[in-house]
């Protein structure tokens, strides 16, 4: 499954969705929004995408991941739009048959989405500024060169 | 021939638009169009330097050269998740 | 949350007992009835624990990880008693500020778990042979000299 | 002095009990006791060599004194998750 949504994540359903007796093992990562940044204090974020793109991009990671572990099922739910305090922008759900691809995984889509996803997040601070956030350094285009595959397990 | 590139975050904000019109060569290159652009839009000059181009839905690199009919956006360093 | 229980996992529940506005992350294991073991059919599980020394064992886990990395919140639920195919036996959330942490912390705290913790696992393979499965290698008690605390991030 | 034992898993099932009771020398260590309960129920022997001892709900080393009234429990490697 994959889905950009307006709509709060039901993360129970992206969990379940990703459900399989051939899997010994699920992990299910939630980002929300958090508080505080050092000292600075969030009221709210909101996240812009360019959805075509992005739906493309997160399949491509999919399928990227699916040669680097041996995944049963594999979920991105990434909400745009305002994000309350506490609220869910992404859930990433993935099953393998043994617990350390599944985190491995998991861990690599989260990493590689914030690298190569055409999705944006900007701030309201409570100072009342807002900001887009822009990481140091240029958008980075998926590898064209596949690493050699890993061996899940 | 007149292409459309699409704007989105810091870009649209800063253009006050989501997506630019511009007339360009036959055969332009990403990199010429980067300088094409923040010619014409100053304001975007700064994050045009940290931004890529995709172009139908895939990272373009600055020698890859435009078609008339393709999908062009300005990709500001993202930050999902 | 710690909880050994002879129901089954609620997983949501589990992962919104680690919800925080001072989290940003949080990972949700949930470990489940596999069908295979290789060519090895599974039909169900069935776990026996030593209920107070369990839950003490987990409490210590919590603890150690706490000092391994700046954990928000921290649930472990385990199942005990007939667990059918595909249903949960295990589930383990964790929240942190920053998302590294708490993948590293949830890795960490089923694996420990699954060295430390005196729970047992009794496969009943299609078969119908029973086996208790007993890893190779004898029970390592939980190191008293705390390893230099990693900086969570 | 008299104590009792908690077994659990293969050892409950290989002695058809939840718990035996010993006669033992005051000051018995543990590595001792594993060798008297496996003398008493040979059917053990073999899990006790790839077993730990438990004293109060904490794994003890094979030199650790049993006093009366510990709780003592046999810990075949687990097996959770």
């Amino acid at each position: 499954m994959i889905s950009i949504t307006n709509e709060s994540i039901d993360t129970l359903k992206v969990l379940e969705s990703v459900k399989s007796d051939l899997a010994g093992a699920s992990v299910l990562f939630v980002g929300s929004t958090r508080q505080f940044t050092g000292d600075k204090e969030t009221v709210r974020l909101e996240y812009e995408c360019y959805q075509t793109m992005a739906v493309e991009k997160i399949q491509q990671l999919i399928d990227l991941a699916s040669t680097k572990w041996e995944i049963t099922r594999c979920s991105v739910v990434h909400r745009i739009g305002i994000v309350g305090l506490g609220e869910s922008s992404i859930a990433v759900a993935v099953s393998t048959a043994h617990r350390k691809a599944s985190f491995e995984a998991a861990a690599w889509l989260v990493d590689e989405l914030k690298i190569q996803v055409p999705i944006w997040k900007k701030e309201l601070w409570a100072s009342g500024e807002t900001e887009w956030v822009h990481p140091s350094g240029t958008v980075r285009p998926i590898p064209i060169n596949f690493d050699n595959p890993q061996e899940g397990s | 021939m007149k292409i459309q590139i699409k704007l989105f975050a810091a870009a649209r904000e800063l253009s006050d638009r989501g997506e630019i019109e511009m007339e360009v060569d036959d055969g332009i290159q990403v990199g010429e169009l980067k300088i094409k652009i923040s010619g014409e839009y100053p304001k975007l000059k700064d994050l045009i330097l940290r931004s890529a181009v995709s172009l139908n839905r895939e990272f373009a690199t600055d020698d890859n050269v435009i078609c008339e009919h393709d999908e062009i956006a300005l990709i500001p360093p993202v930050s999902g998740g």
